[in-house]
C-alpha cells in the first residue's frame, strides 16, 4: 500500500531503517511514546504515536453492580475524572430511566464546568506554556513549570490559582478534587450549600478576568508569530462534536454533529444513543489504542478530530456573551487560518476556558443549586449510553446491564482515542515540515512532542481498554427492536 | 452503688458490672479498644484478635475476657498496636479490599482501623483470591471479596433472625461465607431487607442493592470522628431492630 | 424435599437410627453417608436437612471443614499419600508422582473419568513403616515403587478395596522397648478391682499423689483434673479419651489402641467412677479408621464381662459405656475444646477459655477429657498404688513415657521409657548415627541438636507428647521446616486472624526462600510473624506455628543463608516468566517481551 | 536553611491514572515553597526522560508491564528514598482487579474468540510492552521506603509528608490525612 508509505504510517522497509524513539512522552497525561525510522539520509519513513499500556477496566467491570461505575471508571483518568464521572453517571440514568431534577443537572454541570476549568488551566499553564513562552527547542532544563516560575511568577501564578478554583469547584461538587462521588445513577448525592455556594463566588469574578487574560495570551503568540502557529503541523481533517438543539456549544449534553473537511455537514443533532451506527473503531497492531472512524466514510478516510478546536469551530454560537466575543475573533483572525492550526487548539481551549468560568458564574447565582431534590428514576432499561464533551473532546460511554444490576458489557471511547489518527497526522506533518533530512536534535524531536500537547492527549484515558473491543453493531428500528447484527473484524471487514 | 468493682486499663480506672468482659466495661466507660467481630448486641467471639491486649505480661482478647477487680490491662501501648497493625494487614492482604470504588468506604470499621493504626500498606503480598458476586437476591448484594470473616452475619441471622441465612464452610485460608441454599444463591434463601444480618456487616459484603454512593464524602461515618472516638456507639446494649420482636 | 421420593433415605435411615437421628453426631452421619457414593451427596443433605432439623448451610459448613468429606464427586478411588517429613525422606513425593503419571491424574486433582484423585494428606500415624497412604480411607503401609505399580494395577481394573492383598493393609506395632505399661500384666478389671477397693472418693486423690500428668503433651496434672470434674455441679458428667494422634511423628496410642485396647477403656472406666460420669466416648482419628471394628469389639468383651454397661462389676449405680466417635481429618481435633466441639457434630473450632472443659464440656456438662496412654498410666497407678508408681521416672514426671521414635535411625517404632531419658540414650537404643537434629513431640515441640543430646524428656526438661523424629547429617533442616510449616498452613482452622492468615503467609515466605527468592527482610518478616502468632492466636496452634523456623533458624541458620540473595529484596516470583502468557498469546520473542534479571 | 542545597525528586506514573500527580499539582500555591526546597529530575512536568540520581523518588501506579519494571527498577537504582503514592501503587489499585482473569483468556476473548471476529490478532509489535500475568503493587518488586496511601492522597497528605521528609522528620498523616479512597 503505497498510500500508507508516503503518509509515513508503515515503512516499506523497516529492517534496514535507524530507529528513534521518543520515550516517554513528556508533559502529557499518560503513558505514550513516538517513534520513528530514518534513513542513512535522515529521510524519515516512518512516524508513529504508540499507546503503550492498557489497564482492562472495560473487562474487569464486568458483573460490578451497575452503581459502581461512575466511581470506578473514573478511575481511568485523574486529569478528568469528572467527565468520566458524568458520561457514566449520564448512561446509568438511562439505565434506571431516570430524568434529572433541576438541582441534580446544574450541580453536575457546575462540577463539570469546574472540569472544563482546571484541566485547560493545567493543560495550556503547566504543560504548554514551556514550550510556548520559551520557544519549542528552548533549554530542556528550564523547559518546564520551574522554569515559567522563575521567568514569569505573575503568569505561573495565575495558572496554579485558575485551576485551583477549577479543583475547588470538583471538591465542593463531588466531594473530593479527585475521584469525587457526587455524580449517582439518577440524580447527585449533595446539592451546594449557601455558604459552598459563597465560597466560590469570592473569587468568581477574578477567575473570569483571568480567563480572559488567558485568551488574550493565546492571541498574543499567534500575532507574534503568525507563520509558525498557523503553519505548525496543521493539516485538514474532519470533525465531531456535541451541540445543543440551537447549535449551540454545550460541553454537557446534546446531539452530535459531524462535518467533513470542508464544512459539509455529514450528520447533526444525532441522537448519541445509537452511536455505533455511526462511528466505528479500527485497531492497529502498534497501539494499544484503538482507531475510530466515521462508519459513512470508511476505516481510511474516515478519522476525525475532537476536542476545542472542533468544538469552538464548529458551534454556531457559545452561549456566553464573553466567549462568544472571544469565538468570533478566533474566526477572523488572519481570515480565519487559526481556526484550521494544530496550534489553534491553544487558542480554542482558552475560549472555552473564558466560556466555563462564565457558566459557572452563571451557575453560582442559580438558586437550584441548593434544592433537595437530588435523586429520580423511572422505568429500567438493560442498555445506557451517556455521552459528553469532556476537556479533550467528545466522551462515549455505553454500559449493559443484567437483571440482577450486574454489568455484563462496557464499551468506552474516549476524547484522546477519538484523536488517535489526527495526533498520528499531526506529528507526521511535523516530521516533514521540520525533521526530514536533518540531524535530530533534542529540541527537533521536542516539535514532534509540541505537536501531540496541542491536542492535550490524554493517555491514561486512552490506555484503559484491554486492547480493543470488538465493536458490535446493532441495527435497531424506530421502536429499539433488534433489526439485524453487523460485526467489524480487526482489518475492518464486516460480516453479517 | 459506690463500690462497684473496678480495673484499671492504661492506667484508668474503669468500673464493670459482674459478668462484664474486659471489652463491654471499657466501651460502657468509653475508653476505646479496637474491634471487629465484637458486637455490642452479641455473645463475644474473638475471632479478629483485634482487641488483644495485654494482663500482666500475658496477651488475650479483650472481647472475651472477664473483668475482674484489680486487673491491669495495658491497651493502647506500642507492642499490642504494632499487633494489630499487622493484624489489619493481614486482613487487606487476605481479601479483595479495593476501597477506591467500594461503597461502604467511609463507613468501613476495617479501613477506619486501617486509618486509626497509622496502616500505610498492607505489607504483605496480597493473595488476590477470586470471589465471585453473589447479585442473585433482587434487593441485596454479597461482594465476598471485602468478607474479613467476623460471622457478625451469622450470629445475627441465628440469633435474632431465627434463620442461619449464613454459616462458615472450608478451613484455614480457604474459610469462606456461604449461604443457607442448594443452589448456594442469596435468592434462594429466606434473607430480608429488615433482617438483623443486614445491618451488622463492618466491612462491605452484605449491601442493600441500589444505595451506592448515596452518602457524600465528608457526611460518612468515619470521615468525620476517628473510630477510636466513638467507643459509646459500641457499648454494650440489647439486640434491637431486629423484625421478629 | 418429600423423604418418600429421595433415593438417599434408604441408606441414611439405617444411619440415622444408629445415631438417634441426633444432629450432635451429624460428622459421624456425614462420614458413613459419604461411604454411600464417596462424596456427600447434596440430596441426601435434603433428606438430612428435615430429619435432623438444621440448616443446610450448617450441613456443608461440617462438612467442608474436615478434609476426608466431599461435597462433590472426588474420585471412586482417593488416594492421599502420607505428607509427614518422615514419610517425604522415604521418598513419598516421588511416588506420589510415579502414581499420577501412572493414572494420568494431576496431584489433587480427580481424573477425568472420576476414577481416582491422589493428592496428599497429614501425617497418618505410621511414620515407624512409611511411606504410608490412604485409599478410601484404608491405611496402607511400606510403599515401594513395586506396591505402589501394583496398586496403580487394581485401581485401574476397579478392584474393590476389599479383594486387595491383605498384606498391604497390615500394620505392625514395632514395640521396641518395654516398661511398665507396655509389659503390664494386668487383665481386664483388675485396676477397677483396685479402684473399687480404694472407694470412688478417693480415686481422684490416688492419682493426684502418683504425681501422674497428662501424656498428651500439656501435662496438667491428671488428678486435679478428675476432681475439678467430680466436683463440678452438672451432674451429668462425661470421659472423653482423646485418640486425636495428629502430631506428625507421633504414633504410640496408634500401637496402645491395637495392643492395649482393654487397659484404655479400664482407665476410662475408672476415670468415670472417680469423677461420677455415666457416659464415655473414644474420639479415633480418622486415619485409624482400620481400628474401629476391632476396638468395637473389644468394648462388646467388656460389656459381657461387666466391665461396661450398668452394675459394673456388679456395683450398684456404677453405670458406664463408651461410644466411638470418628474424626475426619483435622488435626486441630486434638485440642481439647476442638475435640469437643467436633464430638458434638460442629466444625472443630477451640473455644474460647474459661470455662474449661472440666467444668463446661461435652453438651456444656463436666467433662474429664484425657490422652489414650494418660488413661492406661492412670490404669497403673491405681493398681500398683500412688508410692510404687511416683517412684519410676523423675521428681516432677513420674512414671514412664512411649516414644514414637521414627527417621534416620535402622529401628524406628515404640520405646517405653521412664521419664528421664536422654535424648542421646534413645538415638543410642534406635540406633541412629551421624544425627543433626532430633524434633522432640512434633513440629509444634522442640528441635534440638547435637549439643544438647544430654537433655532428658521431661517435663522439666523436655515435655513431649512422644514424638521422635531423628535427622541425620544427610538431611536439609530448611526443607524440614518449610514440610512443618506447610503442615501448619494446611490444618490452621481458620478461626483467629492471626493464625489463618499468618500461617499462610509463613508458607509463602517458605516457599519464596525455597524457590531462591529469599532475603534477609524475609527472614525478618519471619520474626515479625512469629509475634504476632505467639501473642495473637486464639490456640495453640497458632502459638507454635513458628517453633519448628525459629528452632531450625536458631540451629541451622546457615541452612537458610545458603538460600537467600545477598541483597535485601527480592520480588516473590519471577519476573519474566510473568511475561510468559502474554509471550505465548503474542508470539513474541524480541528482548522487549522479556525482562533480563535486573537488580535494584 | 534555604542555603543548603535543593532535594532532587524524580517522579512518575506506571500502571495509574495521574491523578496522584494531579493531587500533588494539589498543593496549589504551595508548589512556590515546594520549589525553594526541591528541584525535578525526570517528571511528566519536564522533559528528562530518564531517571538520574536523586534524593527521593515517587512513584503511582501499579507495576503492570515490562516496562513499568524497568522504570521502577531505574527509579530504585538512583533514589536514596522510594515513596510509593496512591492506592495502585500500594494495592495494584483497580487495575489488580484483572488479577483473578486468566490473562490468555482476556486476550484471547478480546481478539479471537469475540463473536464475529473473522481475522483477529493480538497487537504484537516490538514497540510495545508486555503485560504482566498480574498487576502488583510496587513492593512487591523492590523495596518501598514509605508509603502514601489514598486515591489519591490528599493534597495535604502529600504535603504534610514531604515536608516531613525534607524536614528530616519521619513523616507521619494521622486522622483525615490518611485515607485509603
Amino acid at each position: 500500500m503505497t498510500k500508507t508509505i508516503d503518509n509515513l504510517e508503515t515503512a516499506a522497509h523497516p529492517e534496514n531503517l535507524r530507529r528513534v524513539a521518543i520515550d516517554p512522552v513528556s508533559r502529557v497525561e499518560g503513558h505514550g511514546k513516538v517513534t520513528l525510522l530514518l534513513d542513512e539520509n535522515d529521510h524519515i519513513h516512518q512516524v508513529r504515536l504508540h499507546i503503550v499500556e492498557f489497564r482492562g477496566f472495560e473487562k474487569f467491570i464486568q458483573g460490578r453492580p451497575y452503581w459502581e461505575a461512575p466511581v470506578m471508571v473514573q478511575r481511568l483518568c485523574g486529569i478528568c475524572p469528572v467527565s468520566h464521572h458524568l458520561a457514566a453517571s449520564k448512561a446509568l440514568d438511562m439505565i434506571v430511566g431516570a430524568t434529572l431534577t433541576p438541582t441534580a443537572e446544574k450541580v453536575r454541570r457546575l462540577m463539570h464546568y469546574g472540569q472544563m476549568l482546571q484541566s485547560h488551566a493545567l493543560h495550556f499553564y503547566h504543560l504548554c506554556s514551556p514550550d510556548l513562552l520559551f520557544g519549542f527547542d528552548s533549554d530542556v532544563a528550564k523547559r518546564n513549570i520551574v522554569g515559567i516560575v522563575a521567568a514569569y511568577p505573575e503568569i505561573a501564578k495565575q495558572g496554579v490559582l485558575l485551576r485551583k478554583y477549577g479543583q475547588e469547584v470538583i471538591r465542593i461538587t463531588a466531594g473530593k478534587r479527585v475521584h469525587g462521588t457526587g455524580s449517582i445513577p439518577g440524580g447527585v448525592n449533595k446539592n451546594v450549600s449557601i455558604e459552598e455556594r459563597d465560597y466560590l463566588l469570592k473569587d468568581i469574578e477574578q477567575i473570569v478576568a483571568w480567563s480572559r487574560e488567558s485568551v488574550g495570551i493565546a492571541r498574543k503568540l499567534f500575532e507574534q508569530n503568525l507563520d509558525l502557529y498557523n503553519n505548525f503541523g496543521r493539516f485538514k481533517a474532519h470533525t465531531l462534536n456535541l451541540v445543543r438543539e440551537d447549535g449551540a456549544m454545550d460541553l454537557y449534553h446534546g446531539g452530535l454533529r459531524a462535518r467533513d473537511m470542508d464544512g459539509n455537514t455529514l450528520f447533526d443533532h444525532y441522537d448519541y444513543s445509537h452511536y455505533w451506527d455511526v462511528i466505528f473503531e479500527d485497531v492497529k497492531p502498534w497501539s494499544y489504542m484503538k482507531f475510530p472512524f466515521l462508519r459513512s466514510l470508511g476505516p481510511e478516510e474516515g478519522w476525525y478530530r475532537v476536542g476545542p478546536l472542533s468544538r469552538v469551530t464548529q458551534c454556531d454560537f457559545i452561549p456566553t456573551p464573553l466567549a462568544e466575543q472571544a469565538r468570533k475573533e478566533f474566526m477572523a483572525f488572519n481570515g480565519g487560518s487559526a481556526a484550521g492550526a494544530t496550534l489553534g487548539f491553544h487558542w480554542a481551549r482558552m475560549i472555552e476556558m473564558l466560556h466555563s468560568a462564565e457558566q459557572i458564574r452563571e451557575l453560582l447565582l442559580d438558586p437550584d443549586l441548593q434544592g433537595t431534590d437530588l435523586v429520580t428514576k423511572g422505568k429500567r432499561q438493560e442498555r445506557g449510553v451517556g455521552v459528553i464533551e469532556a476537556p479533550r473532546g467528545t466522551l462515549i460511554h455505553h454500559y449493559k446491564v443484567d437483571e440482577h444490576d450486574q454489568i455484563i458489557r462496557c464499551n468506552l471511547i474516549v476524547s484522546t482515542t477519538h484523536n488517535n489518527q489526527a495526533m498520528n497526522e499531526g506529528i507526521r506533518q511535523v516530521a516533514r515540515q521540520y525533521l526530514d533530512g536533518r540531524k535530530l536534535t533534542e529540541g527537533l524531536l521536542n516539535h514532534i512532542e509540541v505537536a501531540i500537547r496541542a491536542f492535550d492527549p490524554c493517555l491514561s484515558c486512552a490506555t484503559h481498554a484491554l486492547g480493543k473491543m470488538p465493536l458490535e453493531v446493532e441495527l435497531l428500528d424506530a421502536v429499539g427492536g433488534m433489526l439485524s447484527t453487523l460485526s467489524r473484524s480487526s482489518d475492518g471487514v464486516f460480516s453479517n | 452503688m459506690n463500690d462497684t468493682p473496678t480495673f484499671q486499663l492504661d492506667g484508668a480506672s474503669v468500673p464493670f458490672e459482674p459478668g462484664q468482659t474486659v471489652m463491654q466495661a471499657a466501651l460502657s466507660a468509653g475508653h476505646y479498644i479496637p474491634h471487629l467481630c465484637y458486637h455490642p448486641e452479641f455473645k463475644p467471639h474473638g475471632s479478629c484478635k483485634l482487641c488483644t491486649v495485654k494482663v500482666g505480661g500475658r496477651t488475650a482478647a479483650s472481647c472475651t475476657m472477664p473483668a475482674e477487680t484489680g486487673l491491669e490491662v495495658e491497651s493502647d501501648i506500642d507492642e499490642i498496636n504494632a499487633l494489630r497493625r499487622t493484624l489489619v494487614q493481614m486482613l487487606f492482604a487476605e481479601g479483595n479490599h479495593f476501597c477506591p470504588s467500594c461503597e461502604k468506604s467511609g463507613n468501613c470499621m476495617l479501613q477506619a482501623l486501617g486509618y486509626d493504626l497509622e496502616v500505610h500498606t498492607a505489607g504483605f503480598r496480597h493473595l488476590y483470591p477470586d470471589r465471585p458476586l453473589d447479585a442473585s437476591h433482587p434487593d441485596i448484594l454479597l461482594d465476598f471479596n471485602r468478607c474479613i470473616l467476623c460471622e457478625l452475619c451469622v450470629r445475627a441471622s441465628s440469633e435474632v433472625d431465627g434463620k442461619n441465612v449464613f454459616a462458615l464452610a472450608g478451613r484455614g485460608i480457604t474459610k469462606h461465607l456461604i449461604v443457607n441454599a442448594k443452589s448456594g444463591l442469596l435468592a434462594d434463601t429466606d434473607i430480608e431487607l429488615a433482617d438483623k444480618a443486614m445491618q451488622v456487616c463492618p466491612v462491605g459484603v452484605i449491601l442493600k442493592k441500589r444505595v451506592g454512593f448515596s452518602v457524600p464524602i465528608g457526611e460518612r461515618r468515619y470521615d468525620k470522628r476517628p473510630i477510636s472516638e466513638q467507643a459509646l456507639d459500641d457499648a454494650p446494649r440489647a439486640p434491637a431492630g431486629a423484625r421478629h420482636e | 424435599m418429600d423423604s418418600e421420593v429421595n433415593p438417599h433415605a434408604a441408606y441414611l435411615d439405617r444411619i440415622l437410627d444408629r445415631y438417634g437421628c441426633a444432629a450432635t453426631n451429624l460428622l459421624q452421619i456425614l462420614r458413613e453417608a459419604q461411604e454411600q457414593n464417596g462424596y456427600i451427596h447434596p440430596d441426601a443433605i435434603d433428606y438430612l436437612i428435615v430429619k435432623l432439623r438444621i440448616p443446610r448451610a450448617r450441613i456443608e459448613g461440617v462438612a467442608s471443614f474436615y478434609s476426608f468429606l466431599h461435597l462433590k464427586p472426588h474420585g471412586e478411588f482417593r488416594v492421599l499419600f502420607s505428607d509427614n517429613i518422615t514419610d517425604r525422606m522415604l521418598g513419598s513425593i516421588e511416588l506420589m508422582h510415579k502414581m499420577c503419571r501412572q493414572l494420568w491424574v494431576e496431584p489433587g486433582k480427580m481424573s477425568e473419568d472420576g476414577l481416582v484423585s491422589i493428592g496428599t494428606t497429614s501425617c497418618t500415624g505410621m511414620c515407624d513403616q512409611g511411606p504410608a497412604m490412604l485409599v478410601n480411607g484404608r491405611t496402607i503401609t511400606r510403599l515401594t515403587h513395586q506396591r505402589v505399580q501394583e496398586i496403580g494395577q487394581l485401581i485401574r481394573n476397579r478392584t474393590p478395596l476389599a479383594d486387595w492383598p491383605a498384606d498391604f493393609f497390615r500394620v505392625h506395632d514395632n514395640i521396641r522397648r518395654k516398661g511398665l505399661l507396655l509389659d503390664n500384666k494386668l487383665a481386664p478389671g483388675d485396676a477397677l478391682c483396685a479402684a473399687l477397693v480404694l472407694g470412688t472418693q478417693n480415686i481422684a486423690e490416688t492419682i493426684k499423689t502418683s504425681g501422674l500428668r497428662g501424656r498428651g503433651g500439656a501435662g496438667f496434672p491428671t488428678g486435679l483434673k478428675w476432681e475439678a470434674c467430680r466436683n463440678a455441679a452438672d451432674t451429668n458428667r462425661h470421659v472423653v479419651c482423646n485418640a486425636d494422634e495428629g502430631e506428625p511423628g507421633t504414633f504410640k496410642d496408634r500401637v496402645l489402641l491395637t495392643s492395649h485396647a482393654d487397659l484404655v477403656f479400664e482407665g476410662m472406666t475408672l476415670c468415670a467412677l472417680a469423677v461420677g460420669a455415666q457416659q464415655g466416648f473414644l474420639y479415633l482419628r480418622g486415619e485409624y479408621r482400620y481400628l474401629l471394628e476391632p476396638l468395637q469389639a473389644v468394648l462388646q468383651r467388656r460389656r459381657e464381662a461387666k466391665l461396661l454397661g450398668k452394675n459394673i462389676l456388679g456395683h450398684a449405680g456404677f453405670d458406664f459405656d463408651i461410644a466411638i466417635h470418628l474424626g475426619a481429618g483435622a488435626y486441630i481435633c486434638g485440642e481439647e475444646s476442638a475435640l469437643i466441639e467436633s464430638l458434638e457434630g460442629e466444625r472443630g473450632v477451640p473455644r474460647n477459655r474459661p470455662p474449661f472443659p472440666v467444668t463446661h464440656g461435652y453438651l456444656q456438662q463436666p467433662t474429664a477429657l484425657d490422652n489414650v496412654e494418660t488413661f492406661c498410666q492412670a490404669a497403673l497407678a491405681i493398681h500398683m498404688g500412688a508410692e510404687s508408681y511416683r517412684a519410676i521416672g523423675t521428681a516432677k514426671s513420674t512414671g514412664s513415657k512411649l516414644i514414637s521414635v521414627s527417621g534416620d535411625c535402622p529401628r524406628p517404632g515404640i520405646y517405653e521409657y521412664p521419664f528421664g531419658v536422654t535424648v542421646r540414650e534413645v538415638l543410642q537404643d534406635c540406633g541412629a548415627v551421624n544425627t543433626r537434629a532430633v524434633q522432640i513431640s512434633g513440629p509444634s515441640g522442640i528441635c534440638v541438636s547435637v549439643h544438647e543430646f544430654n537433655r532428658k524428656l521431661g517435663f522439666e526438661d523436655l515435655p513431649t507428647a512422644g514424638a521422635f523424629m531423628v535427622f541425620d547429617d544427610s538431611r536439609d533442616m530448611f526443607e524440614v521446616a518449610r514440610n512443618f510449616v506447610h503442615f501448619f498452613a494446611h490444618e490452621s482452622c481458620g478461626f483467629c486472624t492471626p493464625c489463618r492468615v499468618g500461617t499462610s503467609m509463613l508458607k509463602q515466605t517458605m516457599d519464596k526462600i525455597a524457590e531462591g527468592h529469599g532475603t534477609k527482610h524475609d527472614l525478618s518478616e519471619v520474626e515479625n510473624l512469629d509475634h504476632v502468632l505467639q501473642t495473637g492466636s486464639h490456640c495453640g496452634l497458632g502459638r507454635t506455628a513458628c517453633n519448628p523456623i525459629l528452632h531450625t533458624l536458631k540451629h541451622f541458620r546457615p541452612a537458610y543463608e545458603t538460600r537467600l540473595k545477598s541483597l535485601d529484596f527480592e520480588p516473590a516470583f519471577d519476573l519474566d516468566g510473568a511475561l510468559a502468557r502474554a509471550r505465548q498469546m503474542t508470539g513474541r520473542d524480541d528482548a522487549g517481551a522479556h525482562i533480563e534479571a535486573e537488580k535494584s | 536553611m534555604s542555603e543548603k542545597k535543593k532535594l532532587r525528586i524524580a517522579t512518575t506514573s506506571l500502571a495509574g491514572c495521574f491523578g496522584c500527580h494531579m493531587s500533588i499539582l494539589d498543593i496549589d500555591e504551595r508548589i512556590l515553597t515546594l520549589l525553594e526546597l526541591v528541584e525535578f529530575d525526570r517528571s511528566p512536568l519536564t522533559d528528562i526522560k530518564h531517571c538520574g540520581p536523586c534524593d527521593i523518588g515517587i512513584i503511582e501506579g501499579g507495576i503492570c508491564n515490562g516496562e513499568n519494571v524497568h522504570v521502577l527498577h531505574e527509579f530504585r537504582k538512583n533514589c536514596k528514598i522510594l515513596i510509593a503514592l496512591g492506592s495502585c501503587a500500594i494495592t495494584g489499585g483497580l487495575p489488580a482487579q484483572r488479577n483473578h482473569l486468566d490473562l490468555g483468556d482476556c486476550l484471547t476473548e478480546v481478539y479471537l474468540t469475540e463473536p464475529g471476529l473473522a481475522h483477529g490478532h493480538i497487537p504484537n509489535d516490538p514497540e510495545l510492552p508486555l503485560p504482566l500475568d498480574k498487576v502488583h503493587p510496587l513492593h512487591e518488586v523492590v523495596k518501598i521506603d514509605y508509603f502514601i496511601p489514598g486515591c489519591p492522597p490528599s493534597a495535604d497528605a502529600i504535603w504534610k509528608f514531604l515536608t516531613d521528609l525534607i524536614a528530616g522528620k519521619t513523616p507521619e498523616l494521622g486522622h483525615g490525612l490518611i485515607k485509603y479512597d
